[in-house]
């Protein structure tokens, strides 16, 4: 319990003092999730679009596969990763292991399912009301996805927060493929699991309440900028 | 318009829908101009076979075919649904949409939608999102954005059934204008004042079927069928 | 059975004796041991909340530091290794003529060559930082790029060496059970000053009642025994001793 | 890339042969993760209607909120677990540290968030259409909630689809909490990772990939026997 | 039923929607039989009075009382929206939906529903999805489900849009015979044979505002206003 306590007063310190370290790890989190889910939106979001207003044999298959890379684990994408982007492995030349763009690509991985699964959710339900409109209307189909794409952004919402949840808080790619390397690939999550390892519980929970914060107040930025769930949406 | 999408021609076209045959087989050939008015009591297939004509549902037997490819054919008609649907846009963008979708630009799809919204009579509700428009508004909005593209073949679900008498004679007046222009309508409707102010000739359905046709006047003078009859009789006794 | 739980390293869990060590105690006096394969820091911090029966673990001074608060009843040696200098084939560095672990440290340090550290303050990390100090050398002084502290376990410190084609300062044991050597290998050994002493230190029962301590005994006696420290002795990778059993009867 | 190979092989291998330790592992991943599940669908399921059908002044921020708990990095919820858990914490009298019960609900915090914000997300758009009626109908806030988690089963799948594939990829808390130990706390994850930390890729990779692919046999068996995507249900 | 849950007043009622008054300020009491029809042009605001009145809207000045406490007036009350809300369930399952909803077992209510979808018409649907039904079907069982409850006020809005001539003339009589059996009926319809039928008296609905109201055999006779007129004279037109 004195660790709980001693974390808060820990969170509260690294904050007030802008903590030079916390800084650098923050911003470098942010950065990496927020290029992954950029990443992540520009495909999974058409991609889920196309899942819901294209009917093919295998479809049903395509959408349980892609709930089940939902929960790729971390772990396993950052091995294989690892030993694509090792010097002996195919993509070695580009010397991107250690580096946060392999990071990225990591979390891009992990992100990429969730985001279009949740929009491939979403947007079905607007198909459904869109359906024989668009199709009397005549709309090639990627006038469809442009127009539930357009229409459904508010319900996308979600889906694209739900994955940047899932990149702030992940470690276990992150920290194969980052290697956690202070000062270049070092963020929060790795941070904390370093903390950790150390045995250092109040500083570890301080930086995991930092963690937390950062991620509560996105949302809320978010939410109140996209001014989702305004009396007037329904 | 170089060649004409009609003759719409139906073969032994039938609709099955969860199990059971809802629609046909029948056959229909369906070309000229005017206006052709489609009868029958609830759940006789109406919907379906507009939807069928239409291309929304497809034939479970028998075949459906335009003069001209799909492509083209399906360019150049529009639907009115019997629930409207309108998009999640102000109701100038939902007029201005089958526009877009035929790669006129932005600023003059806009500006013809701005025309029919005062044609239709929603006048000042250009900017309004169309989901809180009145039930009869956006019946009025349905009609707009199927008559914005000229189109060669009109198809109409009971279109003035939440409109109030004015506006269901705006509206007729619309679909005339329409048919006179060279529009070619199809629509089903349940009140027969306006069954007789527009038909050319009627199409009455009943459970599944074409069950009776013939220029308006005289089914409406004395049908051939005993069910039509009851039909009609149905409507007189109110 | 009995059971107890104890938290370990993860070096010394990599060497694999474990795997042997385990299945035995079973045999011999019926006790399932669990392993929670940690960090020294966390091990011991483990230890201290009362959440563990007994750690073992390879860091004199947060040893001592432990025993003084009260945590541990006693320290008990158990076997030592010795750590070991990994690197590229080719050895940019040229450590693997050093004549001491200090000056392959400086020679690490002179020609700037990519050096892979723990940097998480376990056993094996507070050795390589007192091997930079006796050089003369500080690690956060470093300029440039190529003294990098991954912040991980050992084994993931040395996924990331080998990904890095860097050195690593690491225990014997998880160098020759280590999978993915890669390209490197085994540069320099054998100054005393490397020696690795493991110990075990049973958690103090007068603190957590709920603590097995007949139990951490009848482990401790049993791998002090003539018969384990043997067993200890005869483990071997590869054709090379791992350990060597230093216990000291009682 | 021989790693991948050698990986896909050793999977095979190990599926062929039905290993021993596999099958035990395999399980306890699937226990932890099914309690894990069905305790948070008992709780995220009709909070998520809750959410959909109540207004209440700081709706928007706990909607914030919520999404940003989907985000709760593992190893944060792992520690201050462990912290509660613990022989010297307020729970320590429990006796639950470093057993799967102890897994069981660092998943659900973890998995709770995830439930409960998407089976809102799936809901709304079915309160929007029954809004209305229900309100007409008289019902009382619980049966508009029932009614909503009834008709609207189909769509509250990729919820606790999600949720499933969160938990059963997780590494960061069960690892604190459960202490990976050998035949009492090893999962599937937690084994991956110490076979990761032993340099043993093939092995490492092989067991990720029987993790994935019992994801994948769970998600499509899923959608199977609910019968989402079936032609008629739009 | 001990009290009734009438007279319903309304006091200076306003709703104003999206920034702007969209209805009021009016004063209106509901008390007594029979049937109040609803009158006016598209857009008028008779959707948003008859939501005012069920309490599905609420005022943003003034205010709407019954003469028994809210949770007491709303159980004995049915609505039938304009464009139906079907649940996604069976068609007994969505009738019998009300029943369940106030504590009766789940066989009598599914019991009961049976009953009402042989009164409506639509026998045989029993187990039918409801969202496959057609239009006027869908209606139908709106009317249905509003009625399995015995509702002391019932309100519907244009409930015979999408009907057929038979299948008006039954939701009529199922209307009338409520209204007999002590219904409180009040109507909105575009449908002037329809209104002329059922009306005791009318409501005329104009800009938001309750612009006339008088029995509706002197209302037809000749309306006071001339906006009323006006009105009636668009339909006859037709
Ligand atoms: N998916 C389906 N499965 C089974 N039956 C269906 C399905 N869809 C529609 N039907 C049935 O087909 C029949 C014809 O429906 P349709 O909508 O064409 O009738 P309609 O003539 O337009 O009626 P209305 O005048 O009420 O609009 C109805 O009885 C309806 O219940
Ligand atoms: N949320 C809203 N914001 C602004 N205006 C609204 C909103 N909802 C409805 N309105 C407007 O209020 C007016 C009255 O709507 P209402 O649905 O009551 O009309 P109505 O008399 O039922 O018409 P109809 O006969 O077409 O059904 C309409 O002009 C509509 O556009
Ligand atoms: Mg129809
Ligand atoms: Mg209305």
């Amino acid at each position: 319990m004195n660790d709980l306590s001693a974390g808060v007063m820990a969170a509260f310190g690294l904050i007030f003092n802008l903590d030079h370290n916390l800084v650098e790890i923050s911003l470098r989190s942010l950065a990496v999730t927020f290029s992954a889910i950029a990443i992540a939106s520009l495909i999974g979001l058409p991609f889920g679009a196309w899942l819901a207003v294209t009917r093919f044999r295998y479809r049903r298959v395509t959408i349980a596969i892609l709930n089940a890379l939902m929960g790729l684990p971390p772990v396993v994408v950052g091995l294989v990763l690892y030993v694509l982007l090792s010097r002996s492995g195919p993509f070695g030349v580009l010397n991107l292991l250690f580096t946060p763009t392999a990071m990225i690509i990591a979390q891009t991985i992990l992100i990429l399912p969730i985001v279009a699964s949740l929009a491939h959710q979403a947007l079905r339900e607007l198909w459904f009301q869109y359906h024989d409109l668009l199709i009397s209307i005549n709309t090639s189909k990627w006038q469809r996805m442009g127009a539930l794409l357009l229409d459904g952004r508010r319900s996308l919402l979600t889906a694209v927060l739900t994955g940047f949840g899932r990149g702030i808080g992940e470690i276990g790619a992150i920290m194969i493929v980052g290697g956690n390397i202070d000062h270049l690939t070092r963020v929060l999550t790795t941070a904390i699991a370093l903390e950790v390892s150390k045995g250092n519980f109040p500083l570890a929970i301080g930086l995991g309440i930092v963690l937390i914060l950062l991620a509560i107040l996105i949302n809320i930025a978010i939410h109140i900028l996209s001014r989702t769930e305004r009396e007037g949406t329904w | 318009m170089v060649t004409s999408i009609l003759p719409l021609k139906l073969e032994e076209a039938t609709v099955r829908k969860g199990g059971s045959r809802i629609l046909g087989p029948l056959d229909l050939t369906l070309d000229g101009e005017g206006c052709t008015i489609l009868l029958g009591p609830n759940g006789a297939g109406k919907t379906t076979l507009l939807r069928l004509l239409h291309g929304l549902d497809r034939t479970s037997g028998g075949q459906a075919r335009w003069a001209t490819p799909r492509e083209e054919a399906y360019l150049r008609q529009s639907f009115v649904f019997q629930s409207p649907v309108v998009m999640r846009r102000s109701v100038r963008d939902n007029i201005a949409y089958p526009l877009l979708v035929r790669g006129v630009g932005r600023k003059e799809a806009r500006e013809r939608a701005v025309e029919w919204i005062a044609h239709v009579g929603l006048a000042g509700a250009d900017d309004k999102p169309a989901q809180i428009l009145s039930g009869g508004e956006k019946q009025k909005l349905a009609i707009a954005r199927a008559l914005i593209i000229k189109p060669e073949v009109l198809f109409l679900d009971e279109p003035a059934a939440n409109l109030d008498g004015t506006s269901t004679r705006d509206i007729e007046a619309l679909i005339l204008r329409a048919a006179r222009a060279g529009t070619r309508i199809v629509m089903a409707t349940h009140n027969f004042g306006q069954a007789r102010r527009l038909a050319d000739d009627i199409l009455f359905i009943y459970r599944g079927r074409i069950h009776e046709r013939g220029p308006a006047k005289e089914f409406f003078a004395g049908p051939e069928t005993k069910e039509a009859e009851t039909f009609i009789k149905g409507d007189l006794l109110l | 059975a009995d059971d107890i739980k104890m938290a370990v390293t993860t070096s010394f869990h990599n060497s694999g004796l474990a795997d042997v060590l385990l299945p035995a105690a079973k045999k011999d006096l019926n006790l399932d041991i669990y392993l929670l394969i940690v960090g020294t820091g966390q091990a011991l911090k483990l230890g201290r909340q009362g959440d563990v029966d007994a750690v073992l673990v390879h860091a004199r001074a947060a040893e001592e530091k432990f025993l003084a608060g009260g945590y541990a009843t006693h320290r008990r040696e158990i076997m030592y290794n010795d750590f070991v200098l990994i690197g590229p084939k080719n050895d940019p560095a040229g450590i693997a003529k050093a004549k001491s672990a200090i000056e392959a440290f400086t020679d690490i340090e002179k020609s700037k060559s990519i050096f892979v550290s723990r940097g998480d303050d376990s056993g094996t990390n507070k050795k390589e930082l007192l091997i930079w100090k006796k050089a003369g050398l500080d690690p956060k002084k470093f300029v440039g790029n190529w003294y990098r502290a991954s912040g991980s376990g050992m084994g993931a410190t040395l996924n990331t060496g080998v990904g890095m084609n860097g050195y690593v300062f690491t225990d014997r044991a998880s160098w020759l059970n280590f999978k993915n050597k890669g390209d490197m290998k085994l540069l320099y050994a054998g100054d005393p000053l490397l020696f690795n002493q493991y110990a075990f230190l049973p958690i103090n029962s007068a603190k957590y009642p709920q603590v097995k301590s007949d139990l951490t005994k009848k482990l401790e006696d049993w791998l002090c025994s003539p018969k384990v420290q043997k067993m200890i002795g005869e483990y071997e990778i590869a054709g090379q001793q791992l350990f060597t059993p230093n216990a000291k009867p009682k």
